[in-house]
């Protein structure tokens, strides 16, 4: 177990920047999930954790210690690779055994830690076959095998996950969960997928163009995404924005948004709860609101008596897609495709005008040129 | 592989006619590329007089080794009657160090070139390969110098040296093709376990590389064993190798040209590299499936 | 067994060393002899060579180079003088003999041509071509003469033809063979064989002052005149005389085609007699040598060994051992027995020659005296490797293809002016 | 697992191991690059140099310009080389992709005995020509090989004499070079065939493709890489051709099937023309570098997209 410190660090190939100064200091025994689309750099930046690619700039520190030039194997660190990266020459035994026998770790010892690993991952069964004879689920419980074998101060994942179909990746992702929960270990993980982000980092950081863009929590990304970006990207389906502008109505602060219904133009108004009138210097300007799905749904006269931030408007509803739990309900507000989710039994039919309400409290403003929270 | 057969509406009344015209196409070849063999096989094989009054593709009347023994210990090279013995040797001596060199720095390289890719990799790669274009007699003459200065001219060393140089580029293409279909992963993943360069190269890369090394091989020893030029240049009287002390014996003639004993020489020459192909041919074409044409 | 052969060696070694007075006590004599003598005739006679030297003390290290007419030991021969470490004796000749000189590869061996008095017994033109500013760098080793018709008298019978005076003659009894269904030429398509053919044309139709000329001054009125280009008419006629199978043969086998009675005549230099005599041919019986068509004239060719700067005492003792014993009178005996060819000494007594080497040794007399005795331009004696290659590069196209002669002759100026 | 947990530390830095360990790679590679850079690069400028002197039968090194190229291209046995090495080289390169493709698809058809038609196929790549050279010349000589045997069997006029026809004689090393080549041709193409994905083979016969048209129209034109494999390996094999003339024809009739290599060889060698023979050598890498720069420039640009 370590703490990892990532400070300034760059990465450049010739002229193109990869990383443009990454700082992310992580706790003893946190998972780090690495957050981002394709070419973000978040696989580099694994890669340097690992010392696997070499840094521009900057210093990573590992327990304190700089390890800019130490050579991966000096690192202590396990990685999982997409590919697994199992070695095809060599039984499932062997494989996972392989790190303890290049770091002359006598036989004895070696077995007793490699038939543990695979006991725990359920492969014991499996020690004499060859990768080649294995199914995608078992050579990732390899691949895994073989980084728990060393019990090291961090694991890196490098989207172990994605070349599994859809329920092996979901029973394999709560196995993560629990060896995290289970050895304590600094865990570094690098995957495009939000749900796989959420669901098992301690904290998330979000990559985008070689930046990060958000640092925190997997609640407080989901909450209070630090930007346009990240809201968009976290969440599924994701945060409907809305172009509007801050009023002050009847002495109320709220944001006020266009629409045309019916060939008729006209406004809402919703009210923002007392807590955000840190707004107010936005008056008679334009921002972007962003709406959660499931903040917006049908109204209910009930929940709104009891929330003060709950605001209450009509609207034609254009399509309806039942997902089961849920019916997602388009919408047009500010001329904007606007999902709702909302209860089966509440729908209405397409075409046809339906009530919602909207949860202001949990509602994001952003500054429409920049894409920062407000 | 085009196997239709097995599909519903494959069999059509052609379909005989066509297997026919395709096994008379093969046959017909087969005819083209089996004849010199057979002409010198069968002139080996027959005693003087019959070569005098058969003709040229007719079969032996009787089997007659003579010619072959002949060949490998009694004749005469010049004025040295020794029989292609003493130079088939030298080739062995020749061809297995080079083999093994070439084949190995070919692999080591073709392991940094494509695993451990550096600044320049890649020119540095496309300069080894234009090796293999060079017409060889642009460099007799200053590898002649070359090798008087590093005092090994005239010596089985020195052909080594020379086979080494030129085979080169031929073992970097096939190992740097082969190892840049085998995951970067495997490496890093090796890397994180601790094994260094040698060491992934020795238990990663090589258990992963014989249908190359098949390959390789093959190529090789065929290229050197078959050299004429470096071995006529480069050395004289009892350094040569087998292909050169064929050239003189078939040109040395003492009274009457023994035609079959000509013929058996150069069976006795072709016989290591006509054996490797017949044995190792099918893993040739599977090495060349694995990868070491590709792109 | 081996220490037997040691001692009689040794033994022999010190006899001959004390006989011939200077090979030096501690020194081993060692030579190694790049040679591409390797048909039947020059095996034997290179052989004897090395039994004698054997005989003598030495260690003979053979280096054959078949193939071309020397074409391969040329290779060899440049990347050994390269890399430093070039072979003691080479047989070369001619120019090239001149050319190894001037770039300053071969050795001295003046000295020893004193001691020996090679200047009194070696006639005054080989001395020309083994000597380079004065200095013995070669010793001759034998004379051939190039301009021989070799013809089975049993053919030129069957249609009763005597042995051609004029190329007319040729011509004639040529078209006579023909329509008895004999090749009347017997050929092997190599550009030295073609070249060879040619000169003895050039020889024959224009005589030696045209001949050196046209190869030694390369002058380009004699190469473009009228009678250069009947040189090529009777070349085109010659082409007409060979049989089919001509293209890439070599010289011995053209000469078996003419004991075996397959052709009737093959025009090629006395080393071709070494085939019939090896074959157990006897001369005037078995086969015919008549010069070709010419005025008393006489195409030289000699062989020699150019001894090269070695820089080892064996070496050295090799080098001077093999040159005494190349110009012995008892090695220009049994050599050129065995070759087919005439000794390069003069003295040496012709009783066990036969009646064709004699001819060679009176016709050379005559036409020496005559001024009709020319050196080779196919075998490099008058003409370099590349006014050679240049020449013979016509002289081949020409037989090889329908260019008529107005074309060769120019083409033959052209291919001269660019050859150096 | 925790118990297994030991003194863990992070050692110092190394210079002089880590050093090594960073440049290990580099040092690898450096022995075949130094071996290339001095024996080829090394030995090609000392050509390109040799090749403006007037060196004849020993190098000397004072530049003369470019008196030996003007020499070279007005002698016609250079243009003669030339010309045969364009004729030569792309009937040869031709016919033995077509044929060695051909014979890859036959073989393909799941036919019997395919081992030992391979190997029979495959074989003369094996043996050099120094080796076959007799064989072939008996073959091709009409006084002994097929015209023999033909008329032999009762077809008196029949008449197969290119060997020793100036006009047809470059013909008779294409027949023998494709002898020795499309063999290996076609175990490229067989090995390629071999890794085609048989379910677009299946999609086509689906669509009711014919097994010709499979071939033609899907099949060929994904084996453009080894079209290409194909053609640079056949190409440098033509452009070194030595062996091969000296074995069948030496150059003749006349110089008619003289190849540049020959050439070079003849002047350096015979004629003591190094300086012309350098300058021949020269031209014959320009002509390999206009082929096979264009070559690896194209297959580095795409190996750097993917």
């Amino acid at each position: 177990m370590a703490s990892l410190s990532i400070q300034n660090v760059k990465k450049s190939y010739g002229a193109i920047e990869v990383l443009k100064g990454i700082d992310l200091d992580l706790e003893d025994g946190e998972f780090l999930v690495l957050l981002g689309p394709s070419g973000c750099g978040k696989s580099t930046l694994l890669n340097m954790i690992a010392g696997l690619d070499t840094i521009t700039d900057g210093e990573i520190l590992i327990d304190q210690n700089v390890v800019n030039d130490v050579h991966p194997k000096d690192r202590d660190i396990a990685m999982v690779f997409q590919s697994y990266a199992l070695y095809p020459n060599m039984s499932v035994a062997r494989n996972i055994g392989f790190g303890l026998e290049m770091r002359k770790v006598t036989k004895e010892d070696r077995e007793k830690r490699v038939d543990e690993a695979a006991r725990m991952l359920q492969i014991d069964h499996l020690s004499d076959r060859k990768p080649a004879q294995l199914s995608g689920g078992q050579r990732q419980r390899v691949a895994m095998g073989r980084a728990l074998v060393r019990d090291p101060e961090i694991f890196l994942f490098d989207e172990p996950l994605s070349n599994l179909d859809a329920k092996l990746r979901v029973e394999m992702r709560t196995e993560i969960k629990k060896l995290h929960q289970r050895l304590g270990t600094t865990m570094v993980y690098v995957t495009h997928d939000q749900i796989e982000a959420m669901t098992l980092a301690s904290r998330i950081a979000i990559l985008r163009e070689g930046e990060v863009q958000q640092f925190a929590s997997p609640q407080e990304v989901y909450e209070k995404p630090a930007n346009m970006y990240v809201a968009g990207f976290v969440g599924s389906p994701p945060m409907n924005f809305v172009p509007a502008a801050v009023v002050s109505e009847d002495g109320k602060l709220g944001v006020s948004i266009e629409r045309t219904a019916n060939g008729n133009r006209s406004s809402v108004f919703l009210a923002l709860p007392d807590d955000r009138q840190d707004v107010g210097d936005w008056i008679g300007r334009d921002v972007i609101l962003g709406i959660r799905p499931e903040t917006l749904t049908h109204r209910s006269d009930a929940e709104i008596s009891l929330n003060k931030g709950l605001q209450a408007f009509d609207c034609q509803v254009e399509v309806l897609e039942p997902t089961g739990a849920d019916t997602l309900t388009y919408i047009e507000l500010g001329g904007r495709e606007v999902i709702a989710r909302v209860n089966p039994y509440n729908t209405t039919a397409p075409g046809e005008t339906m009530a919602f309400m909207v949860d202001m409290g949990k509602a994001s403003l952003f500054d429409p040129k920049t894409e920062l929270r407000i | 592989m085009a196997d239709l057969s097995a599909l519903p509406g494959g069999k059509s009344p052609w379909q005989s006619a066509a297997r026919f015209g395709l096994y008379a196409l093969l046959l017909i070849f087969a005819a083209y590329y089996i004849l010199p063999l057979i002409v010198v096989l069968s002139t080996s094989l027959k005693d003087l007089d019959e070569i005098r009054n058969g003709t040229l593709l007719s079969l032996p009347a009787e089997i007659n080794f003579d010619a072959w023994g002949y060949a490998w210990n009694e004749a005469c090279i010049g004025v040295s009657c020794t029989g292609l013995k003493p130079y088939f040797w030298n080739s062995v001596a020749m061809t297995i160090p080079a083999v093994l060199i070439s084949t190995i720095l070919g692999a080591l390289t073709g392991y940094s070139l494509t695993k451990f890719k550096f600044k320049g990799a890649n020119l540095i790669f496309a300069m080894i390969l234009f090796g293999c274009f060079i017409p060889f007699q642009v460099v007799l003459l200053p590898m002649a110098q070359s090798l008087g200065y590093l005092r090994i001219a005239n010596t089985v060393p020195g052909l080594v040296l020379v086979h080494i140089v030129y085979g080169l580029p031929f073992t970097v293409l096939f190992f740097r093709n082969y190892y840049v279909n085998i995951p970067d992963d495997l490496i890093k993943a090796a890397t994180i376990d601790g094994a260094g360069f040698f060491m992934i190269f020795w238990r990663i890369m090589l258990p992963l590389s014989p249908p190359i090394i098949v390959v390789t091989i093959i190529w090789q020893f065929t290229q050197i064993w078959n050299d004429f030029l470096f071995g006529a240049s480069f050395t004289t009287g009892g350094g040569q190798p087998v292909t050169v002390a064929l050239n003189n014996l078939v040109n040395t003639t003492t009274g009457v040209k023994r035609y079959n004993v000509d013929m058996a020489a150069a069976l006795i020459t072709a016989a290591p590299t006509l054996v490797v192909y017949v044995l190792a041919g099918r893993y040739f074409v599977r090495g060349l499936t694995a990868g070491s044409v590709k792109g | 067994m081996k220490s037997f052969t040691q001692k009689l060696a040794l033994t022999t070694a010190l006899v001959s060393s004390i006989a011939l007075g200077a090979v030096s006590a501690q020194a081993e004599p060692t030579a190694e002899v790049l040679h591409y003598w390797t048909s039947g005739s020059e095996a034997k006679a290179v052989k004897a060579l090395k039994e004698d030297f054997e005989a003598n003390g030495g260690k003979w290290v053979d280096a054959p180079v078949a193939g071309g007419g020397g074409d391969a030991q040329a290779a060899v021969l440049r990347s050994r003088v390269l890399s430093g470490n070039p072979p003691a004796a080479v047989q070369i000749k001619g120019l090239s003999i001149q050319e190894w000189a001037e770039a300053g590869a071969l050795g001295d061996l003046t000295k020893l041509g004193e001691e020996e008095g090679w200047d009194d017994v070696l006639p005054p033109l080989l001395q020309k071509i083994v000597k380079h500013d004065g200095k013995y760098v070669a010793v001759p080793v034998n004379i051939h003469r190039v301009d021989w018709i070799w013809a089975n008298p049993k053919s030129l019978a069957k249609v009763d033809g005597e042995p051609p005076r004029t190329w007319d003659e040729f011509n004639a009894l040529a078209d006579k063979l023909q329509a008895a269904g004999i090749t009347p030429l017997a050929h092997g398509g190599q550009p030295w064989q073609d070249g060879t053919v040619f000169e003895t044309v050039v020889l024959g139709m224009g005589g030696a002052e045209f001949f050196n000329k046209a190869f030694i001054e390369k002058d380009m009125a004699t190469i473009k005149s009228d009678t250069m280009k009947k040189v090529f008419d009777q070349m085109r006629k010659m082409r007409g005389y060979v049989d089919d199978d001509f293209s890439g043969r070599d010289w011995n086998l053209a000469t078996s085609m003419v004991m075996r009675g397959e052709a009737a005549m093959q025009i090629m230099g006395d080393w071709a007699k070494g085939e019939f005599l090896a074959a157990g041919k006897v001369p005037g019986k078995d086969f015919l040598c008549v010069p070709t068509p010419s005025n008393g004239g006489y195409i030289l060719n000699s062989d020699s060994f150019a001894m090269f700067n070695v820089s080892s005492e064996d070496d050295k003792a090799g080098q001077a051992l093999l040159a005494r014993l190349i110009l012995g009178e008892k090695f220009q005996e049994t050599f050129n027995l065995y070759k087919g060819s005439i000794p390069a000494r003069m003295g040496v007594p012709t009783e066990k020659f036969d009646e064709c080497a004699v001819k060679s040794m009176n016709d050379l007399q005559s036409a020496s005296e005559s001024g009709a005795l020319v050196g080779s331009m196919a075998h490099e004696i008058a003409a370099s490797g590349a006014i050679r290659g240049a020449i013979l590069d016509v002289v081949t196209e020409h037989f090889n293809s329908d260019m008529t002669s107005d074309v060769a002759v120019e083409r033959l100026a052209e291919a001269i002016e660019l050859a150096e | 697992m925790m118990s297994l947990m030991t003194q863990k530390s992070i050692p110092a830095k190394k210079p002089l191991s880590d050093w090594f360990r960073r440049n290990v790679a580099k040092l690898v590679v450096a022995p075949t690059f130094g071996l290339i850079i001095f024996f080829v690069y090394g030995f090609i400028a000392w050509t390109g140099y040799v090749s403006f002197t007037k060196s004849k039968m020993l190098p000397t090194y004072s530049f003369e310009g470019f008196y030996q190229y003007i020499r070279l291209w007005k002698m016609t046995p250079w243009n003669v080389a030339m010309e045969n090495l364009l004729v030569f080289g792309s009937l040869f390169i031709l016919i033995a992709i077509v044929l060695g493709c051909l014979l890859a698809i036959a073989l393909d058809q799941k036919v019997r005995a395919e081992g030992v038609l391979r190997t029979v196929y495959l074989y003369p790549m094996a043996i050099s020509f120094i080796i076959t050279g007799t064989a072939w010349k008996w073959i091709l000589n009409p006084g002994l090989g097929i015209q023999n045997l033909v008329q032999s069997w009762g077809w008196e006029s029949f008449s197969f004499d290119w060997l020793i026809n100036s006009e047809m004689a470059i013909y008779t090393l294409v027949i023998a070079a494709v002898w020795q080549s499309s063999g290996f041709v076609m175990a490229l193409f067989l090995a390629a065939l071999r890794g085609v994905d048989s379910e677009i083979i299946k999609a086509a016969y689906l669509d009711g493709a014919s097994l010709s048209r499979i071939y033609l129209v899907i099949i060929l034109p994904t084996l453009r890489p080894v079209f290409l494999s194909c053609f640079f390996i056949l190409t440098h094999m033509a452009v070194k051709s030595f062996d091969l003339v000296v074995a069948l024809t030496g150059g003749g009739p006349g110089y008619s099937t003289i190849m540049p290599a020959n050439f070079m060889y003849e002047m350096t060698f015979r004629r003591n023309q190094i300086g012309l023979g350098a300058a021949s050598a020269m031209m014959m890498l320009a002509t390999v570098m206009a082929i096979v720069i264009p070559y690896l420039y194209s297959e580095l640009r795409e190996k750097k997209n993917g």
